[in-house]
């Protein structure tokens, strides 16, 4: 295949696009494509790119507040956190290539939102990740999960950015399909923000970090083009991470941002050379005119096509002022990375690469951008189904000690110490002790203050499938609950919406009925989404995986020597339950990990009680009053006491009435608090005076904890079954 | 009978190691080095004496542990 | 109490340990970059965590061919007080400054996590301030902390009290439990014969805050200031 | 030219990865695998065409970079 290539209905099937949006190319164009031109129409246009299944419904999320510097639109979101500081973060997904090749795969994925983060101008000061496996027995999974947790730590251990929390679930509808999504969060100050609209005809338009090879392109397209000599060379390969030279990048990327030379800058992601440099051009409604003998190259006899689609890692785009190309070069030179000025800003609106002297391409950025599909798929949705399940509706266990033993001994409730022990999760000297993986959100001080933003991630499929709009609704607020319950307030989120195909329309349902469960959330909470990515297709023999809207929390602690962490502190502290208990038990870990059962709709989401109760525990938090906080979530409440207990080894004992929907309901908009003994007088007042159900239910302090006359574990057996699973499971599967 | 297995990064497929050593045998003042890949050596004892099984043997242990297939060759030669 | 910290490609504990020396030295330490030839007249220089050259190869090889340390080793051998961490330490044994070699975990896994420490030598310019025998709480982040070196090195090592710091249980046992990354005699740090060389993979400098879990790691600070002044 | 470098450990050093190979190896169900060595492979392009000055020139890297003479043996070949 050339570039002379004559575009056939195969070539353009091959490229992942319809007839009819060929059709539309063809309009834009105003003439026949050539295969360059057609490859960068087929990723701009892809569902990665164009969004095309999602944006219809993504523009219904509220993305506004005061605090809001940017939304949706640019490489990440921008909040502003005071002092002139702003927060910048992004969630991203990596689910195929990991499934690939685990390593590599979920390294370059963590290499990827580190690179969105930092390109704005932002220190990546910590990462996240938020997986979900196949059921532990799949012979897959054991390659899987430690080939995935070794490459999260390769590469977030080796640039030096904390890995300070995530989410880890197992369940089967991953098993041909698990999910890697990343999350990173920066700080930049907010006059020294940086965006990727380009502008200024004749300005420079630079490359600069590693050189260009072969990898990641575009597969499909690949495998079925003829190739004529050396076709063993340009297979297509997996891209690989140099942690390395992002650890440069990053410092040298930064040390130029504190001068004035940049005028725009774009990571390259996905579609590399192509969407960057599109997208700069289209948001700066200007032309783009590169050289693409210029672009540094790894490989030989690299073609304009291969060279526009090629998604090898760490490279950036910059736009600089003019004459500033020799300032600019010496500090990548310090820092070795390539530096290349490949082509320069054209008033012309169009993409126009040249290669030996010849016109490769030449296409109107606007279409790329504007024209792209946009569909709005048929979908299926029972909004209206309630079918909630309470303790007479599920059978009863006869040993609650053995079912909490079971609970957190299992695969989804288990210590994830095996994996955030492979991390570096304090690096940069800013994790404060009691937010070091475990905890509700993870606490990160901003660097040189006393303020501390909190971080989480958090997603429940279980919920999300048996109702897609509470499970979206669930999603936002148990971030925001994990926020509150460490003192910090929630000010916005990013997400990463994982679902099947999209073209099957209880699919479609699913993502539709999450987005406005999302949406309701968000807006009702304040607390706006600001950042996200979708990833469609997520199945395996036309099963699509459970739906994954997992979301990113970020929130801030003003002060954060007013913390609240999950352990309990003093013997003799009072047990508060703050919330009102139903005991719902559908769609619940109890019924899923002990009676094999995912049926029934999980609890509502009560927004109203979920801010009235949230904003009042943050508001004693913030008094100083109570520093031992945690939220209720899987497993209801019995399963929070017991982390309270393992977290600081000590014991509690409650007196509960109520039967298993008590102990392991999963009812919503609930914290555990413990209280010091003179102190609970005037909490209690201040809960009653603003109506909030508060309930002292025991006494901290013992070796065992004793729940009345159900439940009465030590707190060393807990241990032991809570922190063996993934140790065990490994010592088999090494 | 020993086996010795060389494992090396598949043509295209980015080798950043390679990459720092040879520019670090740059700055050490080795001009004309053009190009470095790395790869992994790995010598095995094997109790087997047969050659064709021990072939086998080990063809299976590259493709099950020893290699990364989707990014790596290996070889394996016997004495 | 003047400091330095030399930077090297893909150091990434440099802002940590600069952090920690200004905190508790009350001075700014120079930072110098690793192609630099020469450093500032300092007391105290600081080779710091982290991934230089992305551990390719060798933890701590290319580094330790860089241009600044010949001028390490000069001042390594003037006196000067000289401490690496982790990467830091890596880059010490590189460059002949320490003995023996750090291989990949016995694990063959990346760990962070606290480990307890007994503190063998508190006769050391940088240990002086602990109690002999004290048990001591230090974070680990290392993927290559397993210390190797023959047999007649290490018995050097013992006899001449050069191993100042081995990984032990809470109790102050150096079991093989302990023994976090399989290293030999449990050495999780160790001291040149002169006394002013010092390598070890924990890390002092990430536990002097309470709110970043502890402090365990400030006197070794503490140390080198009180060494200076009876110096 | 082209130069393959093989670094090994010394005899008598511990090797970690051979070590965990091995094990793994067993439980794979791989018996009869006695001992396991991990090395590493380099490959050098090098703008030199005399091999003498080949080998000087490779010999002095290994030395100086390569290889860490505490720990490790090397080996080079030259085509
Ligand atoms: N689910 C979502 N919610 C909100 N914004 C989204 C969502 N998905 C994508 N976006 C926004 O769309 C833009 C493009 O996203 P993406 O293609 O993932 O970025 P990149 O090109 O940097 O990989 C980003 O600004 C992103 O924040
Ligand atoms: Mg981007």
């Amino acid at each position: 295949m050339t570039e002379q290539t004559k575009i056939t209905p195969e070539i353009v099937a091959e490229h992942g696009l319809t007839p009819e949006e060929y059709d539309l190319i063809l309009e834009s164009m105003g003439r026949e494509p050539n295969l360059t031109e057609l490859g960068i129409f087929s990723v701009m246009w892809s569902e990665h790119c164009s969004y095309k299944s999602s944006k219809l419904h993504l523009k219904t999320l509220p993305t506004e507040a005061d605090w809001v510097i940017c939304g949706p639109g640019e490489n990440a979101g921008i909040i502003d956190i005071g002092d002139n500081q702003a927060a910048i973060f992004k969630m991203e997904s990596h689910n195929h290539p990991s499934y690939i090749e685990p390593y590599q795969g979920a390294a370059t994925g963590v290499g990827g939102i580190l690179r969105d983060v930092f390109t704005m101008g932002a220190r990546p000061v910590a990462n996240m990740n938020a997986l979900r496996f196949g059921m532990p027995d799949h012979p897959k999974m054991p390659h899987l999960i430690s080939g995935v947790v070794a490459g999260i730590g390769g590469y977030g251990n080796c640039v030096g950015v904390p890995t300070v929390g995530g989410e880890t679930d197992f369940d089967e509808s991953y098993n041909g399909n698990i999910l890697v999504n990343a999350m990173t969060v920066g700080i930049a100050d907010s006059n020294k923000i940086f965006y990727s609209a380009a502008a200024g005809v004749g300005n420079p338009v630079v490359y600069v970090g590693s050189k260009t090879g072969r990898d990641g392109i575009h597969g499909a397209t690949m495998a079925s083009a003829e190739f004529t000599d050396d076709s063993e060379e340009k297979r297509p390969t997996v891209q690989v991470g140099d942690p390395f030279t992002e650890k440069l990048l990053i410092e040298a990327c930064l040390e130029l941002m504190a001068s004035d030379a940049i005028v725009a800058i774009q990571d390259m992601g996905a579609a590399g050379l192509t969407s960057s440099s599109v997208e700069m051009a289209s948001k700066g409604g200007v032309g783009f005119e590169l050289n693409l003998d210029n672009v540094p190259q790894r490989e030989e006899n690299m073609t304009p096509y291969e060279m526009m689609l090629s998604e090898s890692q760490e490279r950036m785009l910059m736009v600089l002022k003019p004459g500033r190309e020799d300032f600019a070069k010496a500090i990548f030179e310090k820092w070795d990375l390539d530096f290349a000025v490949i082509g320069e800003i054209t008033d012309t609106g169009n993409l126009t690469l040249t290669f030996k002297g010849e016109v490769a391409a030449d296409i109107p950025v606007a279409p790329l951008v504007d024209k792209s599909p946009e569909y709005d798929r048929p979908w299926n949705l029972d909004a209206d189904k309630y079918e909630p399940l309470f303790a007479g509706d599920v059978d009863g266990v006869s040993d609650y000690n053995q079912a909490l033993l079971k609970l957190i001994g299992g695969p989804n409730l288990s210590s994830r110490r095996w994996i955030w022990e492979q991390y570096d999760h304090m690096v940069m000297g800013d994790t404060l002790g009691d937010g070091r993986p475990g905890g509700d959100a993870a606490l990160v001080r901003v660097h040189g203050t006393n303020k501390a933003l909190a971080i989480t991630t958090d997603c429940t499929p279980r919920y999300v499938q048996a109702h897609p709009i509470e499970g979206g609704k669930q999603a936002v607020a148990e971030t925001w609950r994990n926020i509150t319950a460490t003192g910090g307030r929630p000010l916005a989120i990013t997400n990463c919406l994982n679902f099947g195909n999209p073209e099957r329309p209880e699919i479609m349902g699913q993502f539709v009925g999450a987005i406005q469960g999302m949406g309701a959330a968000c807006k009702f909470l304040e607390y706006p989404v600001i950042s996200g990515n979708v990833s469609l297709y997520n199945e395996t023999n036309g099963k699509g995986i459970k739906p994954t809207p997992a979301i990113g929390g970020v929130g801030l602690l003003a002060d954060a020597s007013k913390r609240a962490s999950v352990n309990f502190k003093r013997e003799g502290d009072i047990v508060v339950l703050v919330g009102e208990t139903e005991g719902h038990l559908g769609a619940s870990l109890y019924l899923k990990e002990l009676f094999g059962e995912e049926r029934g709709t999980p609890a509502k989401v009560d927004l109203a009680a979920e801010k009235r109760n949230g904003n009042f525990v943050r508001s004693i938090i913030e008094t100083g009053d109570i520093d031992t906080c945690h939220d209720i979530s899987g497993g209801g409440l019995l399963v929070t006491l017991a982390e309270m207990a393992m977290a600081s080894n000590m014991g509690a004992n409650i007196t509960l009435d109520g039967d298993h929907g008590t102990l392991f309901g999963e009812d919503q908009a609930r914290y555990v608090m413990a209280v010091a003994a003179d102190k609970l007088d005037d909490i209690q007042e201040a809960a009653q005076s603003t109506n909030i159900p508060f309930k002292v239910i025991g006494t901290v302090g013992g070796d065992n904890l004793v729940v009345t006359d159900k439940v009465n574990v030590a707190v060393s057996d807990l241990k032991n079954a809570h922190e063996s699973f993934f140790p065990e499971y490994f010592s088999k599967h090494d | 009978m020993k086996a010795r297995v060389h494992v090396t990064l598949k043509a295209g497929v980015l080798d950043p190691q390679g990459k720092a050593i040879r520019h670090s045998l740059g700055s050490l003042g080795f001009d004309g080095v053009e190009k470095v890949r790395q790869g992994k050596y790995i010598e095995l004892d094997l109790a087997e004496t047969d050659k064709d099984k021990a072939m086998a043997a080990v063809d299976e242990m590259c493709r099950k542990l020893l290699a990364n297939t989707v990014i790596e060759n290996y070889s394996i030669e016997l004495d | 109490m003047k400091s330095a910290v030399i930077v090297f490609p893909a150091s990434n504990c440099d802002r940590d340990m600069a952090v920690a020396l200004e905190k508790i030295f009350g001075e700014k330490p120079a930072m110098v970059w690793h192609g630099e030839a020469t450093i500032p007249d300092v007391d105290f220089i600081a080779l710091p965590g982290g991934f230089s050259y992305g551990d390719y190869l060798r933890s701590g090889a290319m580094a330790a061919r860089s241009p600044v340390m010949a001028e390490v080793i000069k001042r390594a051998n003037d006196g000067v007080s000289v401490f690496g961490v982790c990467n830091g330490f890596q880059v010490l044994t590189e460059s002949g400054l320490l003995p023996g070699a750090l291989m990949r975990n016995a694990g063959l896994k990346f760990i962070c996590k606290d480990a307890y420490l007994k503190v063998e030598n508190n006769q050391t310019r940088f240990t002086n301030k602990y109690e002999a025998g004290e048990v001591v709480r230090y974070p680990v982040a290392h993927h290559d902390g397993n210390y190797f070196a023959d047999a007649d090195t290490l018995k050097a090592l013992e006899e001449n009290n050069q191993v100042v710091y081995r990984y032990v249980d809470a109790e102050g046992n150096a079991t093989p439990e302990a023994n976090i990354n399989g290293s030999q005699n449990n050495i999780a740090g160790i001291i040149n014969k002169a006394g002013n060389v010092l390598g070890m993979m924990p890390h002092p400098e990430r536990l002097i805050e309470h709110d970043l879990g502890g402090d365990d790691g400030r006197a070794l600070f503490e140390s080198a200031i009180a060494a200076l002044a009876n110096a």
